[in-house]
Parts: structure tokens; sequence; C-alpha cells
């Protein structure tokens, strides 16, 4: 019995590392003098097909998800249940014709999608997919993370300043307010779980989540302030990334497409990608931080291979995503940033003190129920004060409506 | 408190969401070309010319009246009348177009020839599939392509043909026994003036061979 | 003259027009005095995705804040009116569906109401339920599909106005089974309707009214305390009472600005005043309130058709001495109106005594209704504006005739 | 002297030229991007992971967007200026001041005679924060104090422009 079980854990724990060994074993049987070629083609290539492709799913899954919101089917023609729609779309980008407006300026206007592209991809060097699986093993991983995001806004303003269109300066202009007032929320957020955790690591950060009580794990987003941190920490990344409700710089109501109204074909594609990729990187953090990374939700469910959880999280996220673009209305501009100045960036520094009042109290028997409701206070009472000073700044109520009289 | 607007609009879609798979009432749509809605049975297109019998030509119902012609709102139907007649179906000789156009392009579908027409010769069709590469010729429907048989009518627009079938049997069963009568009558009159003959023959005592009729 | 100076110039006449019928009201925002900014022109539209159709507004922003809106119209203009001078009086019925392409019924009948008062014509009672059947039916799924469109210019990635439309399907094909035509129904005629409408039709149509509260329930729980949407949509795009009558703004925006005023109760022209239901008011008169009404007049529909489907008599359905074909009305005129889903719509008709019209004149609330757009919209920004627009609920079919 | 040094001196070195010498002021602005994006990988091939990635982080993220968006709402787009202006001689010498002022010091420093093969320590982040908020953490609460009431200045200074508006806007609404 004890035979078996050790059997099947062993074959689990290979399964769990079979890109980890395969990468080892590749790097070993090269001849010394490619071994460096052979390394990082190892930890680029996976990267530029695993996510690409994850978007040409995500794509499907969207539009799909879309429609079933909103009682349609979606896209369903192209290959069996429309799976090889994405492909479809690829070819018809990629044959289209590249138009490049007269007045625009030719260099930038060219740079601006794969300068968007490359940070994209970027982020995923910090990124722990698996157990052991991550590309650079950076000590300052979040850093790195944040630093190459917010080179994506000079990426946003030079497509939208060289297509020499108003619509796209204004689309640029939003998009970096947006993304600069956002930026500061999720990374306040963020460091509530870096104080926990000790570390700017996500691989340590992870490890240090995929612990166990009996089988509960000790996923941050269990405590009062990781679960506001969570809810912070999403809320700005759906605002970083540009998605439903925040989704203003490309606003195609107002403003058709934001920066990228004057791309065409491929380049569109490109931006379309950067911006799924964007999306599916800060979710992946968001379940680096906050989830427990690639662990198992309970301990006897790390059986199955920590990437499949990674990746079944990220699908889980994602899925939220288009289901909160399915339902929500758009904000305007100036709600946008009273958001994200009267509400976010206080409840991120009240996560904040939350996260070290947590710290610092005993985790005793007794303290365990106590401590709980302490943080909860912490963060419930300012957020229904926060909230209500939203409501009332600007009267927001539901109202009554009276009937004329029968006369 | 702030959010409960969102999160109950989230169970609401959450609810479609999940009722698009279970419920038919809300999905509505229609996979067209391999599943098609039953059309109703007053669906209308474009207006088809009605003709009896097997000869488009000689059962063609319409006696090139030009009422639909005036009548029609965006004027796409063009007329002309033939110079020599021909005999309808209770058998009276009338004209008979010798081109009938509609121009579909600018036809509105509104049926105010099919309102309007007093010899039951135009009707609206139901066939919705008609694109063609050719913007010109390709629309401009002649009577070869306009003209269509009764029973082509009686299958699309079943009540209404049958009640068209009765009203014009029972024109036609007036008007056999108006010429029924009128035969009599004739014949009566015939008879009288045979008589009358026979009492001047009679009278005159000139000997003729009479038809016996 | 080039077609582009001579849009501009009558753009630029309406303009004066405008100004002068009631430039009281009408005031420009001034720029900053103290920091000298850059106006931004942005033409919004003809090509916009939340235009509504053809329609251009050119807008002069400081930063996002317009400071001068002035509405282009004519792009979708067919010369309607003389179309119909020149066309018997029967071939002007598929000229109406064609000006608000989403309530031809309404349409209809306020030509034929027109035309009726010209000539004199009585309405067999089972006409009269079967019109206010379809004119319900059509404000409802008109209302709906504004609501679906507001929340589409709102950014909602079309999820409200899927489930208008899903609606409106089922209500379109009640259409359809009766006239024949989903949207271009033809369907009114003096003195009468075209076809009778059968008994499992009016089965149909009572099964799909018991539904209908289930979906504004649906509505309601997905819209109406959604934070982002009341924060969207109050206090923008404000029309004040005074400015709305002096405007001549009818229909759910009027009585949006707490003007109780609707043609239903006002005319009683049909029968609906043997029906009971309730004129919804608001107090603000902003873009929440004209949402609201629409809402709320769903719910009067549905209480309107409830009643209208219960006490439908027999009976015949057209009058039988009147003549449709080749109607030649006394030298006279009339004045038509009726309250379509979007306001006072109105038919002028004067007869000379001849098959034709001698002069034809529609009131479409559309476009009276969108010429304060500019008064609603100053102080704005670019995302108020279209939603501001997108409240008023135009289509320019009518707008521009 | 590895591959790796040579290339982003020479991308540094040459976006830094750029900056100067092209005609096109955000052009200019986004070359200058480049120059700090050079600077932080030259961190970064250092081994100095923090202070690279905070270099890209603040330089790149904030102040080459700052100066980019300071450009877009002064003076437009569309200026362009002719290289070689009349200060650029003036403009030459001082920076060659600061140059040799700075070679100096950093040549009389200690650094300089440090051995050129130092051991990267292993926590370099983890030790960067304990020194900052143990040894210097006077001068951080000072810099901390001297930015909010930067901040506050900088809230202060933009509510009094807004407030005509503001009003201007209560009134329409």
């Amino acid at each position: 019995m004890n035979g078996y079980f050790a059997m099947a854990t062993g074959l689990a724990e290979r399964v769990d590392q079979i890109f980890v060994t395969f990468d080892h074993w590749a790097v070993t049987n090269t001849p010394e003098p490619l071994r460096w070629l052979v390394s990082i083609l190892l930890i680029v290539v996976p990267i530029l097909a695993v996510f690409p492709g994850l978007f040409a799913l995500t794509t499907v899954l969207e539009r799909k998800g879309l429609g079933r919101i909103q009682n349609r089917y979606g896209p369903n023609r192209v290959g069996p249940y429309g799976l090889l729609q994405p492909i479809a779309d690829a070819v018809k980008s990629l044959t289209k014709e590249d138009v490049v407006p007269r007045t625009a300026d030719g260099v930038v206007h060219y740079l601006a999608p794969l300068v968007i592209v490359s940070t994209a991809f970027l982020a995923y060097a910090v990124l722990p997919v698996g157990r052991n699986m991550i590309a650079v093993h950076l000590d300052a991983g979040l850093l790195f993370f944040f630093a190459i995001g917010s080179a994506t806004e000079l990426a946003v303003f030079m497509a939208g300043w060289s297509s020499r269109n108003k619509y796209s300066l204004l689309g640029a202009m939003r998009a970096i307010a947006q993304m600069i007032s956002y930026e500061v929320p999720l990374i306040l957020s963020s460091i509530a779980v870096i104080m926990i955790a000790g570390t700017l690591s996500p691989e340590k950060i992870v490890l240090e989540q995929a612990q166990y009580t009996g089988i509960f794990p000790h996923w941050y987003v269990f405590t009062p302030w990781g679960f506001a941190g969570f809810l912070l920490f999403m809320t700005a990344a759906a605002a970083e990334t540009n998605r439903s409700p925040f989704d203003l710089p490309e606003g195609e109501s107002e403003i058709i497409a934001g920066y990228f109204v004057e791309y065409s074909g491929f380049k569109f594609a490109l931006f379309f990608l950067a911006e799924y990729l964007e999306i599916f990187a800060v979710s992946g953090l968001g379940i680096t931080l906050f989830l427990g990374g690639w662990s198992a939700p309970l301990s006897f469910l790390a059986v199955i291979p920590s990437w499949i959880w990674f990746f079944a999280k990220l699908l889980v996220m994602i899925g939220v995503f288009i289901w909160v673009r399915g339902t929500m209305p758009r904000l305007r501009m100036d709600q946008l940033m009273n958001f994200a100045w009267k509400f976010m960036l206080p409840m991120a520094l009240i996560d904040m003190v939350c996260a070290g009042v947590w710290r610092f109290l005993p985790g005793g028997a007794l303290w365990v129920v106590l401590r709980w409701l302490i943080c909860a206070a912490i963060i419930v009472v300012p957020y229904v004060a926060l909230a209500r000073g939203l409501e009332q700044g600007r009267k927001i109520e539901q109202r009554v409506y009276r009937y004329a009289e029968e006369g | 408190m702030l959010g409960e607007g969102i999160v109950k609009g989230l169970i609401e879609t959450a609810r479609n969401f999940v009722g698009s798979y279970v419920d038919k009432d809300r999905l509505v749509t229609v996979q067209y070309p391999e599943e098609r809605n039953p059309l109703p049975e007053a669906a209308r297109n474009f207006p088809f010319l009605l003709y009896d019998g097997d000869d488009p030509e000689a059962g063609l119902r319409c006696v090139s009246c030009h009422i639909c012609e005036k009548e029609c709102p965006p004027r796409c139907i063009h007329i002309e009348k033939s110079t020599d007649k021909k005999p309808d179906f209770v058998g009276k000789q009338q004209f008979y177009p010798k081109v009938f156009n509609i121009d579909v392009s600018v036809c509105m579908s509104c049926q105010i020839c099919v309102e309007v027409c007093p010899f039951d010769a135009i009707r609206m069709d139901k066939e919705f599939e008609l694109s063609t590469d050719d913007r010109f010729g390709g629309l401009l429907w002649t009577k070869k392509e306009l003209a269509k048989p009764n029973e082509y009518y009686q299958k699309i627009h079943p009540m209404e043909a049958a009640e068209t079938d009765a009203r014009r049997a029972e024109e036609l069963k007036q008007t056999q026994a108006k010429a029924a009568a009128a035969a009599a009558a004739a014949a009566a009159k015939a008879a009288e003036a045979a008589k009358a003959a026979e009492a001047a023959k009679a009278g005159n005592g000139a000997a003729g061979k009479e038809p016996s009729a | 003259m080039s077609g582009k100076s001579m849009m501009e110039e009558s753009a630029i006449g309406l303009d004066e027009q405008m100004g002068a019928t009631y430039g009281a009201g009408r005031h420009t925002l001034k720029p900053d005095a103290e920091h000298e900014s850059q106006i931004l022109e942005v033409a919004i539209g003809p090509q916009h995705p939340s235009t509504h159709g053809v329609f251009r507004m050119d807008v002069q922003l400081d930063g996002e804040r317009v400071v001068r809106l002035k509405p282009v119209f004519g792009y979708l203009h067919r010369n309607h009116e003389k179309i119909a001078e020149n066309a018997a009086y029967l071939a002007a019925i598929p000229y109406t569906d064609r000006l608000d392409y989403l309530c031809s019924m309404t349409n209809n009948w306020g030509y034929v109401l027109a035309v009726e008062k010209l000539v004199g014509i009585a309405v067999p009672e089972r006409t009269e339920y079967i019109r206010v059947i379809m004119a319900e039916l059509t404000r409802f799924q008109n209302h709906s599909a504004l609501v679906g469109f507001l929340l589409q210019d709102m950014g909602a990635s079309g999820t409200p106005l899927m489930y208008a439309f899903r609606e409106r399907e089922k209500i379109l094909d009640l259409f359809e089974a009766v006239s024949g035509a989903r949207m271009m129904c033809n369907y009114l005629r003096f003195g009468g309707v075209r076809v009778d409408c059968t008994p499992e039709w009016l089965e149909e149509t009572r099964q799909l009214v018991g539904r209908l509260p289930r979906f504004v329930d649906e509505f309601e729980r997905l819209l109406r305390g959604n934070e982002i949407l009341m924060a969207r949509t109050q206090g923008v795009g404000v029309l004040p009472r005074e400015l709305a009558v002096s405007a001549g703004v009818t229909g759910p925006m009027l009585r949006a600005s707490g003007v109780n005023y609707d043609i239903r109760k006002v005319d009683r022209y049909g029968i609906y005043d043997r029906f009971k239901f309730r004129v919804p008011l608001g107090e603000h008169g902003d873009v929440y309130d004209r949402y609201m009404m629409r809402v709320l007049e769903m719910r009067e529909s549905i209480a309107i058709l409830e009643q209208a489907l219960k006490e439908i008599p027999d009976g015949p359905v057209q009058d039988p001495k009147t003549k449709v074909r080749g109607l030649r009305p006394k030298v006279g005129e009339a004045y038509g109106r009726i309250e379509s889903p979007k306001g006072e719509l109105g038919f002028y008709l004067i007869s000379d005594g001849t098959m034709n019209p001698y002069r034809y004149r529609v009131r479409p609330p559309c476009l009276i209704n969108l010429t304060i757009l500019e008064d609603m919209c100053l102080g704005l920004s670019v995302a108020d504006v279209v939603v501001t627009l997108g409240s008023v609920d135009i289509v320019m079919g009518e707008v521009d005739r | 002297m590895t591959v790796s040094f040579v290339l982003l001196a020479l991308l540094t070195l040459s976006a830094a030229v750029a900056a100067m010498s092209m005609p096109r002021l955000i052009h200019c602005a986004l070359a200058l991007a480049v120059a700090f994006t050079g600077l932080g990988g030259i961190f970064l091939n250092l081994g100095a992971e923090f202070v690279g990635l905070a270099q890209l982080l603040v330089y790149v993220g904030a102040v080459a967007i700052l100066i980019v968006f300071a450009i877009l709402l002064t003076r437009g787009s569309e200026v362009s200026m002719r290289p070689g202006a009349r200060s650029a001689i003036s403009g030459t010498v001082i920076a060659l001041a600061v140059f040799a002022v700075l070679a100096h010091a950093v040549l009389t420093s200690g650094v300089s005679r440090m051995a050129t093969t130092a051991v990267t320590p292993s926590n370099r982040v983890q030790e960067i924060g304990v020194t900052l908020l143990q040894q210097y953490v006077l001068p951080l609460e000072v810099i901390a104090l001297l930015l909010t009431a930067a901040l506050i200045g900088a809230v202060i200074l933009a509510w009094r422009e807004k407030s005509p508006a503001a009003q201007e806007g209560a009134e329409t609404r």
C-alpha cells in the first residue's frame, strides 16, 4: 500500500517536473559551446509558443463566453465549436493591407506595436508557471515586472502620437493617465504581500503560500488583507490592461479604438496580442501573489502537476475578466480618476496597514479568530466610509419616480 | 453599498450564461443555412405573377391594366400592353402584358400591388435567397422570372390561396352560370325566333330549311 | 458651389436659426481665461460607432470638455415629404414605415390618423384595439432597444442590447405573422388595418405579453442599481423643464424633465381613454431619468397590452365605406398626431381634392428632440456627449427624412 | 568589457546623441527614454538588480512619460527645431564642466580603488531594504516628508487651476 503511494507520488513528482527535467537534460546533452544558446532557447521558445497560443484560445473563449452571456452562440463555424477561428483571424490580419496614414510619423508608428509586444513578453520572465518553472531567477522579480509594465505606457504614447489622429491622441492620453493612476494601487496592493512574505521574488512568495494546514493552503487570499488586496489588485489590473469597465482608452463608442485606431492588419493584431499578453501576465501575477501561484488548492490535489494548476487558475481569471466585460458599462474619465485616487489608493494603503497588523498580532489559538475580526474590521469600516464618500460626493442614488395624476 | 448593483448584474449575466445552454427561450439564434424558421403564412418578400395551368404565357392572369404600375409607391413595375387579346380564365378576351418587369432593387416589398390588383394576378413571394452578382440584369425580373404557377401560390400561402381560388371558382361558376343563362336565353330566343320563323313560314307558306337546333 | 461648402453653409444657417429661436438659453462656455488652452475640434461622425446612423457632431473640445457642439444633419435625406406629395395617399403608407424604422406601426398610425381626420373616417372597434396592441408592442420593443443602445454607448459590450433584441425578436415575429414583414409592416389602412389577426395570433401575443414583465425584471436586475450606470448617467445631459418646453421636446424626454404631457392622455386618440395606465415623470431631466422613463413606460405598455388583449372584441377590421385605393379627400387640411415611442409624431396634410396631397409634412419627434443637443452637452466630456445623444433616442431615418 | 556591456553602452550613447540631435522634440524624448533603458540595462548587467529596475521604473516609466506629456501639453507636437542652436557652444562647455567635476569626484573617491571584480552580495534587495530602514532611516523619513510636502503642493496648485472650471461645470449641470 505504502509502496504504491510512494510510487504514485514519485510519478506525480516526475510529471510535475517533466519540463524542468527535459530542460536540464537538453542543456547537459548539448556540446559546451552551444549550451548558452540552447538554454536561452528553452526559455524563450516556450513563452513565445504557449502564451500566444493561450491568446488564440482566449479570443475564442472570450467571444464564445460573451456570446453565451448575451444569449448568442458566438463563433462556431470555423473548425469544431469554432476553435479554429483564431487561425482564420490570423490569416485575415496577415493578409490585410497595412495602412499607414500619410501624415503619420513612420518610424514611431512602426515601432510602437513592436515595443508594446516585446515589453508584454518580457513580463513573463519572472512569472513562475510551475514548480521550478520560471524563466529568470530574479531576486527583485516583482520590481522587474512593474518596471517592464511601466514601459508599455511609452509604447502606447508612441502609437497614439505617431498616428496623427485626434482620436488616437485622446486615447493615448487617456490610456497613459489611467495606467499611471492605477499603477499606484496595483503596486501598493502587492506591497502588502511583499511585507508578509518578506521577499520580492515571485518564486519565494509562491513557496510561502504552498504550505498547508491540514488540507487547506496558506493562500494569501484567505486572509482579510489578502482578500481585499486581491480585489484591489485585480481591479487595478483591469484598469492597467484597459479591460472593461475601465476600457476607456479604446472605448469604441466614444473614441472609436483609442490609440490604435490608425493601425490595421498585422500591426493591429500585435496590439491585440500585447493587450491579451498583459492581461495574462498581470492575472498570472495576481495568482502568484494571492492565489498561491502553482500550488494546489487542497493538499491532496498536489498530485496534479503544478503547471496545470497555474494555467487552470489563469483560465479562471480570464473567465472572470470576460464575465465582467459582459456585464458592465464603462466609467468616465474623471470617475475613473476619482475612483483611483479617492478609493483605490486609500484602500490600498489601509490594506498595507492591515497586513502589518496581521503580521504582528500573535497567532495563538485564541488569537486566530480575534486577529481575523480585527483585520476584517480594519478593511470593512474604511470601505464603507469611502464608498459612502464616493456616492455622496456625486449624489448617486436610486431614485423613486412619481406618476402623473389622472386628470 | 458600493458594489451591490455590480454584483447583482454579475449574477444576472451568469444566469443568462447558464440559461443559454439550457433554455431554448434564451437562445433565439437560428443557425441559418442548416436550420430555418418556418416563415409565417403572411410573410412577404417580392411580387410574382400568377398563371393558371401549365403554360405561363397562356395562363397568365395579368390583363395589363396598369393599376399596380400606377399604385406602386417606388414605381418599380413596368408594363407594356399587348396589341392582341387572349381569353382569360373565364374565357373573356383580355389584353396581356407583352412586357412585365419588376426592378427588385427598387421594390420595397410593400404589397400594395397585391392589394390593388383586381385580377388576382400578382402575389407576394416568400423566397428571400435572391442574391446575385449582377446588380442590374440580375435584379430586373422579367415576365419569365416572375411568372409562377398557381400551385406554387397554394404552397406558400395556403390559406390565402384557398380563399382566392374559392373566389375565382365562384366567379367562374357565376360566369359560367351567366353564360349558361345567356346561352339558355339565347337558345330560348333562338327557339322563339325559330318559332316566329315557323309561324312566319306557316303564315307565308314559304318553305325553308330551318335548323332544328 | 461644391457640395461640401453647401453643406457647411446649410449647417451654419441652421445654427443661426437655432440661435435666433432660443438664444437666451444658449451660452458657449469660454475656455479658461487664465490658462489659454488649445481648442481641439473633433468631428464625431458621420462615420462613428455611436452616432446612431449617419449624423455628425462637430465638437470643440477644451481638453475633454465640450465648449461647442454643432449637430449636422441631412446625410440620410430621402425627400420623404415630396415623394409623398407626388404619390397617392395609399402609397405614402409604406414610406412612413421607413421614417423611424424601429416603429413602423406607430408611424403608420400617425399618418393614417391624419388621413382619417382629413376624410372623416370612422374606424371599427376591433381595429382600434388592434392598433393599440400594435402601438404598445412597438413602444415596448423601441424602448427596450433604446435602453440597450444607451448601454452600448456606455460601453456595456452589448449585453443589455442583446437581451433587448432577444425580446424584440419575438415581437417582430408577431408583427411578421400578422403583417408579413418584421420591420416595414405597412399594416394600417385608412379606416382599418390590412388584414385581421387570427385568434391564434392573439393567443400567442397574450403569452408573450405574459412573459414580458419577466424580461423587464431581468433588465432591471442587470442595470438598476449598477453603480457605474448611475455614476455615468445621473446629473449628465440635464435638460431643464423650461428649455424642454420651449424647444418643443416631446415624448419620454419631455416627461423625464418633469412635464406631464403624453398625447395618449392629452388627445385620447384611438381608444386610449379606455385603458388604465400611468404616465411616469422624471425630476432631474438627466440621462438617468430618461433611461428610467423608458423602463417605466415599458411596464405601462405591458399594462395597456394586457387590458387590450382581454377586451378586444370581434368584428370587421376595415370600414367598408372607405375607399383605400384612389382616395380623393375633399379640399381641406388635417393634422394627425400620436404619441410615438419617441415623442409627438404628427402628420400634416393639405388636400386640394386631387389624388395626392397638396402638402404633406411630418413633425418628426427625433429631429426636434435632437435640436437641443448642444444645450445638454455643453461642459460635458465626449463620453457624456455620446451617452446624452444615446438618451435622446434618435433614428436618423426620421431626423433626415 | 563583455559583449553585452559594449552593446548596451553603444545603445545608451547613441540614444543620448540622438536625444540631443533629433529635429523633432518628441523624437528626442523617446530617444532619451531609450538611453534610460540602456542605462538600466548596464546596471542589470553589473548585477545591481534593484538599481537597474528602479532606473527603469522611475526613469522610463515615469520621467520619460512626464517629459513626453510636458512636451505634448505645452507646445504641440508640430514644433521642430534645427539642431545646432546658438546656445550649443555654451551647452557643450557646461556639459564638459559637469563631466570633469563628476570624473574628478569618481576618480578621487574610494570607489575607483576598489577591486573591479566585486562579489555580488547574495540578497541584494533585502540588504538595501534593511540598510534603508535601519542605518539611513532618518534621511529616508526626511525625504518622505519632503515628497509628501511636494505632493500636497502639487495638489494645491492643481486645485487652484481647476476651481473656476469646476464651478462653471457645476453651473451647467
